[in-house]
């Protein structure tokens, strides 16, 4: 046994016990502070796993902005509200869990033992792939090759802000909770941090078609750097959607229809982005879109201003 | 010769995972919040530093180590951030202050 | 015990752990944190079976998941976002009344 | 050689994360459980770095500096919070 075998085990072994503590009941704030961690560990496994796509993306989302989510919620529905953690008599959940685990085992380790077909779509996009003029076969499969999944997706994140907007409905801009402006190390942090911060997203962006990194890496980072701002307060959150946020919310799945239709008008089949200019230009797109829904979705809030303004 | 910078690199990055048990063990076994906080903090980021140095040396590229750099001195700051504004929080909280327990 | 088949049972504890919270929890957002466990479960089996190319794991797959974590940080937000408005119109954590004892 | 004491050096890491666990289990305050995050978050980032070394992966740096960048947001979701403001 290796090395890198007794990390997995570990890493495996301290993904179950935690999932086992999230869901077993007690107090709701641990249980938060735990999914975190869970997020942290989920993230490390990407990386054994060789997929730092992924890592980036998880250790941003699954770990950071998910978790922040969730603490501010807690916070808004005030604190342990949780009488009863769990039902009474949890029997048939268990077997019920067990069952399902065990069809997922089954189901995944018959899969492994699968011999990998020579010409799986993988392999036929990492052989397509220099035609592109991409580096990054994920970033390939993204906008190149199953661009229309992609472009749905921006979709998804519109419909999920316009859902809150909805559900918000006349009621106030979600309270954020400033942190105390008195505390000052706060605004230093923002000083050091927030152009740090834009310049990874940057660079991920453009190192994205080549390296490891992208737009959804990119916006991850860059909604951090607005949930920073909303949660130090230089940004607040308002009651009404100004024009330009409407704009920006849509920039990236109108960035996809115009540049996917434009390929049709000029003759190519819809949708075949033309060269890395088009690449980037959606990209950038994408990544302001989601990046400002994002931190819309986490202040509950219809639009955001300037702490001056 | 490379043997020799290999092993003073290995030799940092051992270094610095013994700052990050002493860490972890200052957060198991010290009494109160204040000084588990004092612990974790002050240890993790010389811990950082002894390996952000090691894999320099490791990795022998000027590049990664300017890189390793930046990363140290981020985490520097935030972790100064985080730090207080626990310990800050905790105060507000009223959390017992070990010592002073003792003393009454 | 490889790499692979190591993550794949792991992941499939994590889904069963996920599955049972999803159950017998009573406060929606303790099901929304059972929830989150389960995809990234599905999440790691996926990656974990599609195999590998030489250039790492499948990117097909690779390209799959990273879409499927932003979707799920987006429905979660959704999702609190409803919970939050009913906690403010109803006052109740759960979808069952205070004196409907359920189980 | 060199590999193989990386990998030690993880798998040393990993155990210091575990215990870690163990005080989020004990509490007793919130703050304590904060503190826990705290100490994956800086671990992770070492973990992540001599990962990188280990496996040859130089995009892992980039996801270290990521976790630096963004390791404060969890602490202020947690600190700038109503009950904080209540009491102060």
């Amino acid at each position: 046994m290796t090395v890198g075998v007794v990390v997995d085990m570990m890493l495996g072994l301290a993904l179950v016990a935690l999932s086992l503590r999230v869901v077993t009941g007690g107090s709701l704030f641990r249980d938060i502070v735990l999914f975190i961690l869970f997020g942290l560990l989920v993230a490390l496994s990407w990386a054994r796993l060789g997929a730092p796509d992924l890592a980036l993306a998880e250790a941003a989302i699954g770990a950071g902005l998910t978790g922040a989510l969730m603490l501010m919620a807690y916070r808004s529905i005030g604190a342990d509200t949780e009488e009863r953690p769990v039902r009474r008599r949890p029997g048939v959940a268990l077997v019920v869990a067990v069952l399902t685990g065990s069809l997922v085992a089954v189901i995944g380790l018959a899969a492994l033992g699968i011999e990998r077909v020579p010409d799986a779509a993988g392999d036929a996009v990492l052989e397509a792939l220099p035609g592109t003029g991409l580096g990054n076969a994920v970033t390939g499969v993204l906008l190149v090759f199953r661009g229309l999944d992609t472009m749905l997706e921006m979709a998804v994140l519109l419909v999920a802000l316009l859902g809150a907007w909805t559900v918000l409905g006349d009621a106030r801009p979600g309270r954020v909770h400033r942190v105390d402006r008195r505390t000052p190390l706060v605004g230093s942090l923002l000083t050091v941090v927030a152009p740090i911060t834009l310049l990874v997203a940057v660079h991920l962006l453009l190192a994205g078609t080549d390296a490891p990194g992208g737009a959804f890496q990119a916006c991850a980072v860059l909604t951090g750097c607005g949930v920073l701002m909303v949660l130090t307060g230089t940004l607040r959150p308002t009651a009404v959607a100004g024009f330009a946020t409407r704009l920006l919310v849509v920039a990236g799945l109108a960035a996809f229809v115009l540049v996917g239709a434009g390929a049709g008008f000029v003759g190519h089949a819809p949708m075949t982005l033309t060269g890395t200019w088009a690449v980037y230009l959606i990209e950038t797109a994408m990544m302001l879109s989601i990046a400002l829904t994002m931190t819309l979705l986490f202040a509950r809030a219809r639009g955001l201003r300037g702490e001056g303004s | 010769m490379n043997g020799a910078i290999e092993t003073v690199g290995l030799v940092l990055v051992i270094a610095g995972c013994v700052f990050y048990a002493a860490g972890t063990i200052g957060l198991l076994r010290f009494p109160d919040v204040y000084s588990r906080l004092h612990a974790l903090t002050k240890a993790d980021n010389q811990g950082l530093l002894l390996v952000c140095l090691g894999l320099a040396v490791l990795a022998g590229s000027v590049q990664v180590a300017f890189l390793l750099i930046v990363v140290w001195s981020v985490g520097l700051v935030a972790a100064a951030v985080s730090a207080h504004l626990i310990a800050r929080h905790a105060r507000h909280a009223g959390e017992p202050h070990a010592s002073r327990e003792t003393e009454r | 015990m490889s790499t692979e088949v190591v993550y794949v049972l792991a992941a499939s504890a994590v889904f069963g752990a996920g599955v049972y919270g999803l159950i017998v929890a009573n406060h929606l957002m303790r099901k929304l944190l059972a929830l989150n466990v389960m995809s990234s479960a599905v999440f790691v089996t996926m990656l974990t079976v599609a195999g590998t190319t030489p250039e790492g794991p499948d990117p097909v797959a690779q390209a799959l998941v990273l879409t499927g974590i932003v979707i799920a940080v987006a429905a979660t937000a959704f999702a609190l976002a409803l919970l939050v408005r009913l906690v403010q119109e109803t006052g109740l954590v759960s979808l069952r009344a205070k004196d409907d004892d359920g189980a | 050689m060199t590999a193989t004491v990386l990998g030690l050096a993880v798998v040393f890491l990993l155990l210091n994360l575990l215990a870690g666990l163990w005080r989020i289990g004990a509490g007793p305050t919130a703050a304590d459980r904060m503190l826990a995050v705290l100490l994956f978050g800086s671990t992770t980032v070492a973990l992540l770095l001599i990962m990188a070394q280990w496996l040859g992966d130089a995009s892992l740096r980039t996801v270290a500096l990521l976790f630096v960048v963004l390791a404060t947001i969890v602490t202020l979701a947690f600190v700038g919070t109503p009950s904080d403001q209540e009491r102060s």
